[in-house]
């Protein structure tokens, strides 16, 4: 019974990946084209390229990297706060 | 319904303490991997401008070839999470399997990334050439290190687990490499933008 | 044991106390009394923030001495401390306290930041480029056509722009008594700004790490009254006067062979102070009087007396050809005024 | 000729490795001393009691080139110690003080501590923990090889490009700071990771994260500083090294390069490194205070929330070291009032310490004794601190001897009297034996006037004019008499510095008959013998509540175990961990002597072994429950 569980388990957990993996691929499709046809302007196209890549890393971090299980919480906590510095010092670096 | 199954799925990567660290002291290392990485690429940002009277981001970048490097690290992460529902239902030969296609995939985009800088190097931007050159070879060289390591690493786990099968040492590494390599993948996301789309457009 | 505690912080006190009184403080580099407006603007941030520091020091240090008296342990007397978990209304207290003392804080220095990066605009503001090299210091007046070295002059009461800009490493311009310091940073232009209250010599020095002469990396600053800056402008624009002497016409040739192809700026790798003027400066590459017998010293030292100078020792030349040398660079200006 | 000489010695120790050397009993012989159980060992307190005595001899390194720099500081003129000369002594005072000596006393402090505090039998990752110590040990002899091979650095310990490019700085004096600081720096990223996942997951059943004792939590968030630091540090040096080896552009400004992008990259790393060496400094305080008040340590909840807010802080400050740079009035406003803000949590821990006093039983033994000299010298610091925070005046102070002043008082009277502190209070535990009391005042009271003496006239100095990184300076009266007065002052420091090592070598004299807690201690550390056994505890402790050992002292009730008596599984030693930094070692040296075939064995030596770690199947070994209670009857014997 739990074996059969959770090899349909699996087999969800397969199915959200595969999903996930098409949705990032589309985003990078639409990042692509965007740069290739310049259909929009500069000053709108670097934020959106870049909500583009950030959906695309919350992806990855949460379905391929597993952040969607239980007990990642310290996992969540020291990658946020990692970002949050990334940030800031690239952007401080940038700006100089 | 969806937490009930995944209660009933084995995760015998997280099943000892010494797994359990692993994988918490690989999240920590990644952590800090993120703010190295930050760090190149605010250099190489505040830097592209500086050709030196070189080509340009323009004139180098060709968005084909960035794409289906792309497409082939994607589909690498996809296969090296396909290796870790492997090794939840304890499949030994899925996970060979699937490490294995993915180094593959690992090994087309080096390929393709050395060819790239041959020929950009044939085009008088070198590492040497500019600040431009320097900070942009030094990220995505650095990039490129971290997928070297990464093969190298990830074709002795397939053989260690061919060897030894899935336990409760080897499920731990397998599944850390396989972090590791999307997080590699998670770096490349943002050098295909900031570095090539970006630089694309200017 | 707390009796000893003061007798350590009272000799401390004292020993600054003699210092500050006893002995004459060097007015030419004090950041405490300055004679322009930017150094006033700073010194009244410092008094702003030492009074702040002092009074928290003084709460401080009062519940320390008061604890440390009050509740040391005492011979043959047992207690058991009531174990209190904290206490919300006095960490209220000392989290807010310090949050508005930092809001006070910040108003000034805000303001103060901005007034001290306004560029200077008007018609009587003194532009000039300042760049600094190991281990040596060109000023550069664009509006007036001069250019000289180690020493800037200046007319009291009037807005100095500077604009300054590397060459080799990084160094820092600072005039303690006229105001604070900004870097001189390769492959960037810096911008700050100064004025003189009152006609003297300051002392400017390089505050930031650039080699073995860092430490002598000294400059002065003279402010004059308007006249006497303008007589300073003329002689400065006057040519150099003709070698007529017999003494002066060999210093001249020892002088192109031997010394024009850096102090002319000719080779841009080892670029040398102008000396067109070198005999109306005070000082010798920033640290000797301006003698002939220092310039000889100078001359046949360069490295022992500045460490890692860009200038090599001139050792070959003989006694006589180094008097004419001297002679040549002492005279070929002549000074209008102290 | 070095390189020949380093390469033989490592060709001859890998094949006596691998072919097991020839002579049986002088192996075995090599095998049972204490060199090599040393050099093997995995066991948490002895990798630390390594990282502490490590960090002591270079302290007293660090300190003779203090000393050296004050000689030469006596009089205005001196000739004792100029130009180069005088900035490799002041690059390897500041360089050898942060990076050799003030972290690896603490790194040895916390893991002697923190698993003993926490109620664990081991750190995270014993290996690891091995690793970081041998990477740090020879990072820091690469370093101060400099001194024999070719010349220290030169530039200062921030090394600022353009100086510290090869065009102003030719000799290899550079590439020792980045290749030796590079090496270390790998080493102390791993002891981060080791120290976070130990004390995230590795705590006894029951204790809460609100149960942590402070050090604990202190050590946690400089575990986090580290981890965030260290990177840019990475970055800078990789890019320094890029530069300077590989003929790359990052600062060379003829080239497109910029030298504000070093000073980002350093001070990114720079500033919250001042946080690491005081956080744990602030742990230490907290404990002490705590136990020589014999009170509950005042506002637990809010100094946890403030360790946390300066750890958080820490990071958005940086630039408030390049306010002369010229970044702009609204960059400087901006990192000005950050700045500003870490002096509310800052004072929050400073009015609890003083709390915590307040009302408590002040039992002045040497160790409450260095806490009490750091309340304050530290807020003196940290009150300069703020002072230097605000832009318009920091265009005075930048770069003169006020701010050396500033980060002596919070380096010297922060971290090293912090340390000491933390080290007659921790003696005990790590050694068996007690450090004596009357030396300790010795100690304890030529040092803190010197100190004073030293730095306090330094403020001025800095007002009067003086830069820092002088080997001389104008001849008036006011400055040499502030000068002299400062020099004088070392002369305290080093009586202290002496009776301190005078100490330690009669505490070996002496039996180790330390009792389990010799100073009525409220944490865990204090429950189990001194020295503790190998395996820490016998049973992992059940906690219910923070300061649990004291409540169960107060109530006489033992605190209970967590687990039956059992079978204990403990890591096998390995010598891999010297090897592995061993060939980093050799792979430094061959890039600093431009060796590159050297330099490329040495990484793929490294490599090697790391997959050779990989594959090795460690079973370690196993301490019975007869074995257990054996051990604990031997020890009350
Ligand atoms: C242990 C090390 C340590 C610590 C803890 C600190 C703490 C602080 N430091 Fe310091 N600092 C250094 C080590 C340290 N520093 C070093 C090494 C350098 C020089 C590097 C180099 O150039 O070589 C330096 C340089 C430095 C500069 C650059 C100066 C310059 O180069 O021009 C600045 C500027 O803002 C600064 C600020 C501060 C501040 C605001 C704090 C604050 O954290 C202090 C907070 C503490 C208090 C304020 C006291 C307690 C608080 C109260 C009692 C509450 C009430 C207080 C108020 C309301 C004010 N430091
Ligand atoms: C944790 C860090 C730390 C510590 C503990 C110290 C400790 C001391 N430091 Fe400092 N120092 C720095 C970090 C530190 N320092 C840094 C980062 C710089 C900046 C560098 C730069 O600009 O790049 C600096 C710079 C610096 C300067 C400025 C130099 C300059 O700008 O030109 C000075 C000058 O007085 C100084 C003095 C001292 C003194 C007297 C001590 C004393 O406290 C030392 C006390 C210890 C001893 C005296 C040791 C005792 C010795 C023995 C017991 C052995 C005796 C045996 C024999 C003689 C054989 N230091
Ligand atoms: C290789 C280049 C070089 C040569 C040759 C050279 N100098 Fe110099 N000189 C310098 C530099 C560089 C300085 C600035 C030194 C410093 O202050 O560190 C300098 C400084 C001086 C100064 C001080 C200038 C001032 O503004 O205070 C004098 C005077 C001087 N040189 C004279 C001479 C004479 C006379 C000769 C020839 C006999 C000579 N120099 C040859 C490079 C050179
Ligand atoms: Cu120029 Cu120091
Ligand atoms: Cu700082």
């Amino acid at each position: 019974m739990a074996k059969q569980n959770g090899a349909s388990a699996n087999k969800s957990q397969a199915l959200k990946h595969v999903i996930a993996f098409a949705v990032m691929i589309v985003l990078t499709a639409i990042a692509f084209y965007l740069v290739a046809t310049n259909i929009i302007t500069m000053q709108l196209l670097v934020p959106i390229l870049l909500v583009l890549a950030t959906i695309q890393v919350i992806l990855q971090l949460y379905f391929f990297m597993h952040l969607d299980q239980k007990g990642t919480g310290f996992q969540i906590l020291f990658m946020a706060a990692g970002i949050v510095i990334a940030v800031v010092s690239a952007v401080g670096i940038l700006l100089m | 319904m969806e937490s009930q199954a995944e209660t009933a799925t084995e995760h015998l990567e997280s099943s000892t303490l010494e797994g359990k660290n692993k994988i918490l002291g690989f999240w920590l290392f990644l952590a800090a991997e993120t703010v190295l990485f930050a760090c190149l690429i605010g250099t190489y940002l505040a830097l592209r401008g500086q050709n030196m009277g070189g080509p340009t981001t323009q004139d180098l970048f060709d968005l084909g070839l960035v794409a289906v490097a792309t497409g082939l690290l994607l589909t690498s992460s996809l296969t090296s999470v396909f290796a870790v529902n492997a090794l939840n239902q304890k499949k030994q030969k899925g996970v060979q399997f699937w490490l294995g296609v993915t180094v593959l995939l690992g090994l087309a985009f080096l390929i393709l990334e050395i060819y790239e800088f041959v020929h950009y190097t044939s085009m008088g931007h070198t590492f040497v050439s500019s600040a431009f050159g320097s900070s942009f070879y030094t990220l995505v060289g650095t990039h490129g290190a971290h997928v070297t390591f990464g093969l190298f690493w990830i074709t002795g786990l397939i053989i260690q687990v061919a060897r030894r099968g899935i336990t409760k040492e080897t499920a731990p590494k397998v599944f850390v490499s396989t972090l590791y390599w999307h997080f590699i993948d998670v770096v490349w996301v943002f050098i295909f933008t900031l570095v090539y789309l970006l630089g694309k457009v200017g | 044991m707390n009796q000893r505690k003061w007798r350590y912080l009272l000799p401390v006190v004292l020993i600054a106390l003699a210092a500050l009184s006893g002995c004459s403080i060097d007015q030419r580099l004090n950041a405490l009394d300055p004679s322009g407006s930017a150094g006033e603007i700073q010194l009244d941030l410092i008094n702003w923030s030492i009074m702040l520091m002092l009074g928290v020091f003084a709460i401080v240090i009062t519940i320390y001495i008061y604890v440390l008296i009050r509740y040391r342990k005492r011979k043959g007397i047992e207690r058991m401390p009531e174990q209190v978990h904290g206490n919300t209304k006095l960490e209220v207290i000392w989290t807010v306290i310090p949050i508005i003392a930092l809001i006070v804080l910040a108003f000034p220095t805000v303001k103060y930041t901005f007034d001290l990066d306004e560029k200077p605009q008007g018609d009587d503001v003194i532009k000039v480029k300042v760049i600094g090299y190991q281990y040596w210091w060109e000023f550069q007046y664009p509006d007036l056509g001069i250019t000289t070295a180690q020493e800037l002059v200046i007319p009291v009461n009037k807005k100095v722009s500077l604009e300054l800009e590397g060459k080799d490493v990084l160094h820092s311009f600072w005039v303690p008594n006229l105001g604070g310091k900004t870097d001189v940073v390769p492959g960037r232009i810096n911008h700050m700004w100064l004025d003189a209250k009152k006609p003297g010599e300051y002392q400017g020095k390089c505050a930031e790490l650039c080699g073995p002469g860092h430490s002598l990396m000294d400059f002065k600053v003279y402010a004059k009254e308007q006249a006497d800056f303008d007589k300073w402008v003329a002689s400065m624009k006057q040519p150099p006067k003709q070698a007529v002497s017999e003494i002066d016409k060999k210093g001249e040739a020892l002088y192109k062979q031997n010394c024009m192809g850096c102090h002319a700026g000719a080779t841009p790798q080892v670029p040398g102070p102008e000396l067109n003027n070198f005999a109306l400066r005070e000082t010798i590459a920033g640290m000797l009087p301006n003698t002939e017998a220092n310039l000889k010293k100078w001359i046949k030292h360069t490295e022992d007396l500045k460490p890692g100078t860009r200038m090599p020792k001139i050792n070959y030349l003989q006694e006589d050809e180094l008097d004419a040398l001297t002679h040549y660079l002492m005279n070929r200006k002549s000074k209008t005024e102290k | 000729m070095g390189t020949l000489i380093i390469v033989t010695v490592a060709l001859l120790f890998l094949t006596a490795i691998l072919t097991g050397g020839y002579n049986q009993r002088f192996l075995d012989q090599v095998k049972n001393s204490v060199v090599w159980d040393y050099i093997t060992t995995v066991d948490h307190k002895k990798i630390g009691i390594l990282y502490f005595i490590s960090g002591l001899v270079f302290f007293v390194i660090g300190g003779i080139e203090a000393l050296l720099i004050r000689i030469q500081l006596v009089a205005p003129g001196n000739d004792f110690l100029i130009g180069d000369a005088y900035n490799q002594v002041l690059t390897m005072h500041g360089t050898t003080m942060i990076f050799l000596a003030a972290m690896p006393l603490i790194f040895g402090l916390m893991n002697v501590v923190v698993p003993l505090q926490i109620g664990a039998r081991d750190v995270a990752f014993p290996f690891l923990n091995a690793l970081g110590y041998w990477l740090f040990s020879f990072g820091g002899i690469l370093l101060n090889l400099s001194w024999f091979f070719g010349g220290a650095p030169d530039a200062g310990w921030t090394s600022y490009t353009s100086l510290a490019l090869n065009e102003f700085s030719p000799g290899p004096g550079v590439d020792y700071y980045v290749l030796g600081l590079q090496i270390t720096g790998i080493g102390t990223l791993m002891s981060a990771v080791n120290f976070a996942v130990t004390i995230i997951n590795m705590r006894a059943p029951g204790m809460t994260f609100l149960r942590m004792p402070m050090f604990t939590w202190t050590t946690l968030v400089t575990s986090a500083l580290l981890l965030f630091a260290m990177p840019a540090l990475t970055v800078g040096l990789l890019l320094l090294m890029f530069d300077r080896l590989f003929g790359a552009n990052f600062f060379d400004h003829a080239m497109g390069g910029s030298h504000v992008i070093w000073q980002h990259l350093f001070w990114i790393f720079g500033h919250p490194e001042v946080y690491i060496v005081i956080m744990p400094a602030f742990g230490i305080m907290s404990e002490v205070i705590s136990t020589f008040s014999k009170k509950r340590l005042f506002g637990y909840n809010s100094m946890v929330f403030a360790v946390a807010l300066i750890g958080f802080l820490g990071f958005m400050v940086w630039v408030h070291h390049m306010y002369t740079v010229g970044l702009g009035p609204v960059s400087n406003s901006v990192f000005a009032i950050a700045t500003m803000t870490i002096a509310v949590p800052t004072g929050i821990k400073v009015f609890n310490w003083l709390f915590t006093m307040w009302g408590g039983e002040l039992d002045f033994k040497t160790p409450m004794l260095f806490a009490v000299g750091f309340i304050p010298t530290f807020v003196m610091g940290g009150m300069t601190g703020v002072m230097v925070a605000l832009p318009p005046a920091d265009f005075q102070y930048q770069d003169t001897y006020f701010v050396v002043a500033h980060f002596h008082y919070t380096m010297v009277g922060g971290t090293v009297i912090g340390l000491f502190a933390g080290a007659y209070y921790w003696w005990p535990k790590m050694f068996g034996r007690k450090l004596d009391e009357r030396l300790g005042k010795w100690h304890f009271w030529p040092f803190i006037i010197g100190f004073h003496l030293t730095f306090f006239p330094q403020h001025f100095l800095g007002l009067f004019g003086m830069p820092r990184r002088v080997f001389t300076y104008n001849d008036v009266p006011i400055l040499q008499t502030l000068n002299i007065i400062s020099t004088i002052g070392v002369i305290g420091m080093t009586i202290g510095t002496l009776a301190f090592m005078y100490n330690i070598i009669q505490s070996f004299r002496r039996k180790a008959d330390a009792p389990a807690d010799p100073w009525n201690g409220r944490t865990l550390e204090w429950a189990i013998p001194s020295p503790p056994p190998a395996y820490n505890f016998k049973q992992l402790p059940l906690i219910r509540a923070y300061d649990q050992f004291w409540i169960s002292k107060q109530t006489g009730k033992e605190i209970e175990p967590s687990e039956p008596l059992g079978e204990i599984h403990m890591p096998s030693p390995t010598y891999l961990p010297f090897l592995m930094s061993l060939a980093m070692f050799i792979s430094g040296f061959g890039f600093i002597t431009r060796g590159y075939e050297m330099g490329a064995l040495g990484l793929i030596l490294f490599f090697i072994v790391m997959f050779i770690r990989s594959y090795e199947h460690d079973p370690g070994y196993h301490i019975q429950p007869d074995e257990l209670t054996g051990v604990e009857k031997e020890a009350k014997a």
